[in-house]
């Protein structure tokens, strides 16, 4: 409630609440702004969850959770020259567009905030460093395993992809097709982009069924293509012959996994990817650590991160869910 | 009554669709077989919905740009309430969302009829507020599948004599459509409005209260298809629809309704909508990237309005007796 | 004359079906209706006469419940009613035949007819076999062979009259308004239109028969009421009454008054229109105009002359013909070439065409003039004042402020603006499409008064007008035209309103 | 005075009402306010607001949008609207991309930016006033062509590594505080308030709002003039997409999605008639920065662009729909 409570105290415009609210925003904390690819998305909302614990374990953060409401990059950099102009700590930034963002973020940095990249990269002249949920290759070998692994005898798999404004998704396709040799009896026949709306995301999943009637499994490594491409397999009356998989949230999946839709799927833990940048995040502000090549940046419960030479590090691999383990997950993110 | 069909916009419209079937259908064998027309009908279904509201309103000389965020804000209340209470029929769900939306409808008409703001001011503001109020309301999350409750996600698209619900609810609507706009006063008094508001008065048609009709009629069609969306793609959050306000307004464009109001069919919003619907299915069959279906549908529009234009060219009042059988 | 010989002898006896009392209808700058009344009895024709902008139309719309009276009362069989709308009207028995198209093209024939008032099958749908049914019948009725499933815009201008008159009797109204039915019709059609009128008067309607032609007054009506500028002044038994004490009650002087005195002084040949054709409206114009010459264009409602005048002015493109401007041939593709030339226009629809009614007076006045009142583009708002000021004063504009907008005025000061817009540009031929129209008496004398002085001054005007005694009072000249030819060339010696009226209705001799 | 009443005054005044009247009776004056009350309240909520860096960010969440404002509030004030501006920006700044491909240096990327510009706009004006359509449906359907064919030229790439002498037009600074945007967006106002209320032209441009027949019959050539509005829109927009690309450092087809609605609205609450014939560059001006400054006060205050965007359609419903409010019931019908 506290954002409707903002809501309230702009729309008096000058009312008594004003000032509260003004009060509300001045201490000595340090702020770390978690700014997201789009307001509303669930993964997002689970690694402020993260974000919220680290913040907790410190004491003295304050989080900040914002960003566009729709997955633009213009307005991800209205909503970070208004953390400019708030004089934040830091700012940890999952990017619409690697490049578009680099001109306000090098601002940011000349002005004293921190600024990292986490989930969706920015490019290293706009951020002191990365923190990738996982590594592409990682990640790319995962989603072929997690096809290849329910078929046996080889079949037919599409990819599903997501909005044409992340770069990781690319990534990690072309590093499942870098280990596709160990996988000769699958044919991946046809790449498709969902721009990770669920309606055109449907409908893809829709045109891939009916163009390969033959089709055995749909590789969606996006939270909101995977649930659509589940719900597809469903209404299209093919669950069990074609296998849903990819990466998505064990809450918008589970339904899919009881259905059959989909046997398996994977994904990092976006409570512990908000945890862990808003360690890292924490510990740049304060001067701890040095994003430099090599560095090593300690992530709280989760260990620390290494730097490579373009100042990235990975957190750790993706964890893949199916029946046995989907309840127990289904109420976390 | 033929001839005159074959020369009309809807034969020449439905023409169109029928080589644009077969044209996919020489680069994908099975495109235009039953099956997949039963889907692509199915597919369409909700902007076939709201093309009829859209339709009813810029008869009016109206135009409603809110319907998109309409749909949103309805398919939320809805989705919100079954998540929250997963006991509340569906039923009660669907006469909700239907009201919701002709609430929001009325509120766009008031504004148009009453205060006499332009059509087009009101529903810019209200596209904007009724998104907004979406994440007043949910704070940005999202209702996933496995928050709503079976029978919600089942209705759309459980099968009734093959078609599934929501083919029969457009069809349905269709058919209501066809009888609002031809055998009911309101429906002709759209056309009265539209074609001439200043002699709509002389035949006792109220021009405020036939548009705010217009617009609950609208409002309450994006009510239910806010339902139909959030149970079919079974999850709702705040850009559900996002821009579709613009498809619906193409499709009508595209079936010949005049954007000048008065002029417009039932069959040519329908083929409107579904030309736009075999386009978008058509692409990633036929293998053309999904990226050129924009540039499609705006060439389509532009296309439209020019050939609706020129059929639509007012002929003059023709003084000479011999000039008046050649035009 | 012999037709009402036998209807009515006595008024005290007489109930009126629908009788007004003390009507007043105000607009902002004008009172289109002071304190009328006017009663109309059942099987009699009652004529409205009166000149254009005498309120009669206004009359016509509270009668149909489009506006709502300031005051005064309407009953309805010795009883007080309101007509709220256009539905209270038509419930109470009223309908009109309007003189604006109130039509719908995109309808059909039926629907038109019956707009409104559709008949209803059981499940209170639209019954569209009978609405066709009906409709062939009541068109049948009158005699338009025109089948009710076309839509209204595949007609003619005619036969859409002729529907606009089937939706009047689709209704089983008691009191039929018919405002000028006959303007856009041929001889042929307004014979027919007599006999229906005759046929409703014996089925006993109470019918008010709007016209300012007198012959069909005389012809048709039984009784009269005379407006002039809102108000009644004078009414009873045409039997009682002849065509000069009609034209003095309308016009409230005798005519000779109104004209200015006027010895033109001609000069030489300003313009030469030879050949001028259009494939719809128009077909062979031709006539030279001279300094100094007021030229008459007189025909019926839709004769072609507007749409010719149009084409002079470059509104539309002709497909034959040749202007020549002092003795030089000239292209006029454009109001703008026209303009400046030295071709101006003033408009028959004022409001559409000539003033631009929610912008001020002095930018009405130097619109045309925009090139001679700034420097480089930029407007000098002294100069462009002191040029509307120029101009206005010139033709005695009353008006508040100069940054008055346009719509505030009366329609007499409207068209004084409209006036001046054009003198304004320095022109050297003055085209006034129907000038007077639905101005108040005093401004149209002081038109006229200024069109006499324009003339004499040297410029050369043509006057397109459908009344008469403007015809006559002001032409030095005048040419007829008729389906869009030209009927006739009349000169001033020539001129009487009988040869008018023939060669305007194309009636070759004495009927 | 009544004219009713027979008094004819010799001397016609110019203004009906002094100049003090006329300004305080303008809608401009009711922005100021609005404008006035929005800063106080800024001011007050956060402490970050009053900083000149920060003001100086501020106003790029309004300056491009402005620009095409400008342009477009002419456009509306004749009669016609533009919605495929934002689509204009998609294909001007992809031009401007795939140029870059090729080594084009900065003034050749503007060139290009600004050419595809007008060239869109021509497209829109040929289609509006040469074959007769409606412009409002005619740029939905260009909005959607323009953008889509950046789509099928750039797909799900991006053009990126645009020389920093180009990136100055989006995110130099001039003057201290002062950006470069800044400065192009006074100067436009500029122009644009002499052309639309000193010249010819822009009082041919009210004209022709009023009553394009009227206008017509009065000798302003309607058609061309329309022409050249759309032209002007064009280039505004190629101007914006200049601006925009060098601000966000690269071009992606979704760039400036659904702009053409919050221009719109800024033209229409900057007090410019949707319906056509009257508005002023000032208010337009005004609301660009009431807009701006509601945007970026609600920013400091983490409030979600979407929330925003409630207060943007409140506040256009409710200027106008106030005034009108207020008038129905002093007359007692409501």
């Amino acid at each position: 409630m506290r954002l409707l409570g903002k809501i309230t105290a702009g729309l008096t415009l000058g009312a008594a609440l004003l000032g509260s609210t003004a009060a509300m925003a001045q201490d000595d904390d340090v702020r770390i702004a978690l700014v997201v690819k789009s307001l509303g998305n669930g993964f997002f909302e689970a690694a402020n969850r993260g974000a919220e614990e680290a913040a907790e374990e410190l004491g003295n953060v304050e989080i900040i959770y914002t960003g566009p409401t729709d997955t633009t990059a213009e307005g991800q950099i209205e909503v970070i020259n208004s953390l400019i102009a708030q004089r934040v700590d830091a700012i940890a930034v999952s990017a619409n567009d690697p490049d578009a963002l680099v001109p306000s973020l090098k601002k940011a940095m000349q002005r004293g905030i921190t600024v990292v990249s986490w989930d969706s990269g920015v490019a290293p002249e706009g951020r002191e460093m990365h923190l990738a949920p996982s590594s592409d290759e990682l990640i790319g070998k995962t989603i072929i395993k997690l096809a290849a692994d329910h078929l046996p005898d080889g079949g037919k798999v599409a990819v599903l992809s997501a909005t044409s404004t992340s770069t990781n998704q690319n990534a990690w396709i072309e590093e499942m097709n870098s280990v596709m040799d160990q996988y000769p009896d699958i044919e991946v026949v046809e790449t498709v982009y969902g721009d990770d709306l669920a309606d055109k995301s449907y409908r893809e999943a829709q045109g891939l069924m009916q163009t390969y009637p033959d089709l055995d499994a749909i590789i969606a490594p996006t939270s909101v293509g995977i649930v659509a491409a589940a719900q597809a397999v469903q209404d299209a009356d093919k669950v069990g012959e074609v296998n849903v998989t990819g990466l998505g949230l064990p809450s918008e999946m589970a339904g899919a996994i009881e259905s059959g839709a989909s046997k398996s799927f994977a994904i990092w833990n976006p409570v512990d990817l908000g945890y862990a940048i808003t360690m890292i995040s924490y510990n740049l502000a304060t001067d701890e650590a040095e994003a430099a090549p090599g560095a090593e940046i300690g992530m709280g419960r989760m260990g620390s991160a290494t730097l490579d030479d373009n100042t990235e590090a990975a957190m750790s691999e993706p964890f893949t869910y199916d029946e046995s383990n989907i309840d127990e997950f289904k109420s976390v993110f | 009554m033929i001839t005159e069909f074959l020369k009309s916009r809807e034969a020449i419209l439905l023409a169109a669709l029928v080589a644009l079937i077969l044209l996919v259908e020489t680069r994908f064998a099975g495109f235009a077989a039953p099956s997949n027309m039963v889907d692509v009908f199915n597919d369409t279904s909700i902007l076939i919905i709201l093309a009829l509201g859209q339709m009813a309103v810029i008869l009016t000389k109206c135009i409603d740009l809110s319907l998109a965020s309409n749909l949103a804000l309805t398919g939320m209340v809805v989705a919100t309430i079954n998540a929250a209470a997963p006991g509340v029929p569906v039923a009660a769900l669907i006469l909700l969302a239907i009201a919701l939306g002709m609430v929001l409808g009325a509120f766009n008409g008031i504004l148009v009829w009453k205060l006499d703001i332009p059509p087009i001011v009101v529903t810019l503001g209200t596209l904007t507020i009724y998104r907004g109020i979406i994440f007043l309301i949910s704070e940005g999350a999202w209702i996933n599948a496995h928050e709503m409750s079976a029978a919600f996600k089942a209705f759309p698209r459980a099968e009734f004599l093959t078609l599934p619900v929501l083919s029969w609810i457009a069809l349905a609507i269709i058919a209501l459509f066809v009888v609002l706009i031809g055998r009911t006063g309101l429906g002709r008094a759209f056309y009265a409005v539209g074609g001439n508001p200043h002699a709509a008065v002389y035949t006792g048609i109220s021009v405020g209260f036939t548009r705010f009709a217009a617009f609950v009629i609208a409002g309450g069609l994006a009510g239910l298809c806010g339902y139909l969306w959030v149970s079919r793609y079974a999850v709702a959050y705040v850009d559900v629809a996002g821009g579709f306000e613009l498809d619906v307004v193409a499709a009508c464009v595209i079936g010949g309704i005049s954007i000048a109001g008065g002029i417009g069919t039932v069959g040519g919003a329908v083929l409107g909508a579904l030309f736009l619907g075999v386009i978008k299915n058509a692409l990633p069959v036929a293998g053309i990237s999904p990226f050129w279906q924009l540039a499609i549908s705006g060439a389509a529009i532009i296309i439209a309005v020019a050939f609706n234009a020129r059929s639509e060219r007012t002929k003059g009042r023709v003084i000479l007796k011999s000039a008046e059988h050649a035009t | 004359m012999q037709l009402q010989s036998n209807a009515v002898t006595s008024d005290a006896q007489a109930v009126p079906v629908l009788e007004l009392r003390g009507i007043s209808k105000g607009f902002p700058g004008v009172k289109a209706l002071d304190d009328v009344s006017l009663s109309l009895y059942p099987g009699q024709v009652t004529a409205l006469i009166g000149e254009n902008g005498a309120g009669k139309s206004t009359l016509v719309k509270v009668l149909t419940g489009i506006y709502r009276p300031d005051g005064g009362t309407i009953m309805v069989d010795g009883a007080e009613t309101r007509f709220q709308t256009a539905t209270d009207a038509s419930d109470a028995g009223v309908t009109a035949i309007h003189q604006e198209t109130v039509l719908f093209d995109e309808l059909s024939v039926a629907e038109n007819i019956f707009l409104g008032h559709a008949p209803r099958s059981r499940f209170g749908l639209m019954d569209w076999p009978r609405m066709r049914r009906d409709s062939r019948r009541i068109l049948d009725r009158i005699g338009a062979r025109i089948d009710p499933d076309v839509m209204l815009r595949d007609l003619g201008i005619a036969s859409k009259h002729l529907v606009a008159i089937a939706r009047a009797l689709s209704v089983d109204a008691r009191v039929v308004v018919m405002d000028e039915p006959t303007a856009s019709l041929s001889q042929t059609e307004i014979e027919e239109l007599y006999e229906l009128v005759e046929r409703l008067k014996a089925e006993g309607k109470a019918i008010l028969f709007i016209s300012h032609k007198f012959d069909e007054v005389f012809r048709i009506a039984d009784r009269y009421t005379v407006f002039r500028d809102g108000q009644m002044v004078g009414a009873g038994l045409l039997a009682d009454t002849s065509e000069d004490k009609l034209v003095e009650l309308m016009v409230g002087r005798a005519m000779d008054q109104i004209f200015p005195d006027r010895t033109p002084e001609l000069g030489d040949e300003v313009l030469r229109v030879d050949g001028y054709c259009h494939p719809t409206e128009f077909d062979d114009i031709g006539f030279g105009l001279r300094r100094g010459e007021i030229l008459g264009f007189y025909g019926l409602v839709g004769a072609g002359r507007s749409e010719f005048m149009q084409a002079l002015f470059g509104v539309t493109t002709p497909s034959a013909g040749t202007i020549t401007l002092d003795g030089e041939r000239i292209a006029v593709g454009s109001p703008a070439d026209a303009i400046r030339k030295g071709i101006v226009y003033v408009p028959e629809d004022r409001g559409k065409q000539g003033a631009i009614t929610a912008l001020p007076i002095f930018q009405n006045v130097t619109l045309p003039s925009l090139g001679r009142i700034s420097s480089r583009g930029f407007l000098q708002m002294a100069e462009e004042f002191r040029l509307a000021r120029k101009y206005t004063e010139r033709l005695d504009l009353r008006a508040a402020a100069l940054d008055q907008n346009v719509g505030n005025l009366s329609g007499g000061n409207q068209q004084k603006v409209v006036i001046a817009k054009w003198l304004a540009t320095m022109p050297k031929v003055i085209i006034l499409d129907e000038p007077t129209k639905g101005i108040d008496v005093g401004s149209k004398a002081a038109v006229h008064e200024f069109m006499a002085e324009l003339a004499a001054e040297g410029l050369s005007v043509i006057m397109v007008s459908s009344e008469i005694p403007e015809i006559l009072g002001m032409s030095d000249r005048v040419i007829v035209m008729r389906e869009g030819r030209i009927a006739a060339r009349l000169d001033r010696a020539e001129l009487s309103p009988e040869r008018l009226v023939r060669a305007a209705a194309g009636i070759e001799e004495a009927a | 005075m009544s004219l009713a009443d027979g008094t004819r005054p010799r001397h016609v005044p110019d203004h009906l009402t002094s100049r003090g009247q006329r300004v305080i009776r303008s809608w401009e004056t009711l922005l100021v306010g609005v404008a006035v009350l929005i800063f106080l309240a800024n001011t007050w909520a956060s402490p970050y607001f009053l900083d000149p860096w920060n003001l100086s960010d501020a106003t790029f969440n309004f300056t491009e949008k402005a620009m095409i404002g400008f342009a477009m509030a002419l456009l509306i004030i004749s009669g016609e609207i533009d919605l495929s501006v934002a689509g204009i920006i998609a294909l001007a700044s992809t031009a401007m991309g795939y140029a870059l491909q090729f080594g084009v240096g900065t003034p050749g990327l503007v060139l290009i930016g600004i050419s595809v510009g007008v060239a869109c706009g021509a497209f829109n004006g040929v289609l509006v006033t040469r074959l007769g359509l409606p412009s409002i449906v005619v740029t939905i359907g260009t909005m959607s062509l323009f953008r889509g064919i950046a789509y099928i030229v750039l797909g799900d790439q991006a053009y990126n590594g645009y020389p920093s002498s180009f990136a100055f037009l989006g995110q130099g600074y001039v003057f201290w505080v002062i950006t470069f945007e800044l400065v192009v967006f006074l100067v436009l106002a500029v122009i644009y308030g002499i052309v639309l209320h000193a010249t010819n032209f822009g009082r041919q441009i009210y004209v022709i709002g009023n009553n394009p027949t009227a206008a017509l019959f009065s000798g302003v050539r309607v058609q061309r003039i329309k022409m050249i509005l759309f032209l002007l829109t064009g280039l505004m927009s190629g101007i914006a997409a200049v601006c925009l690309t060098a601000r966000l450092g690269s071009t992606r087809p979704s760039i400036a999605y659904a702009w053409e609605l919050e221009i719109v609205t800024m033209v229409v609450l900057g007090g410019v008639s949707i319906l056509g014939g009257a508005g002023s560059i000032l208010g337009v001006v005004l609301a660009a920065l009431v807009m701006g400054m509601v945007t970026f006060g609600l920013g400091l205050l983490n409030v979600p662009g979407i929330v925003m965007s409630i207060f943007i359609g409140g506040l256009l419903i409710g200027v106008i729909a106030l005034p009108r409010l207020i008038t129905l019931i002093r007359k007692g019908q409501i």
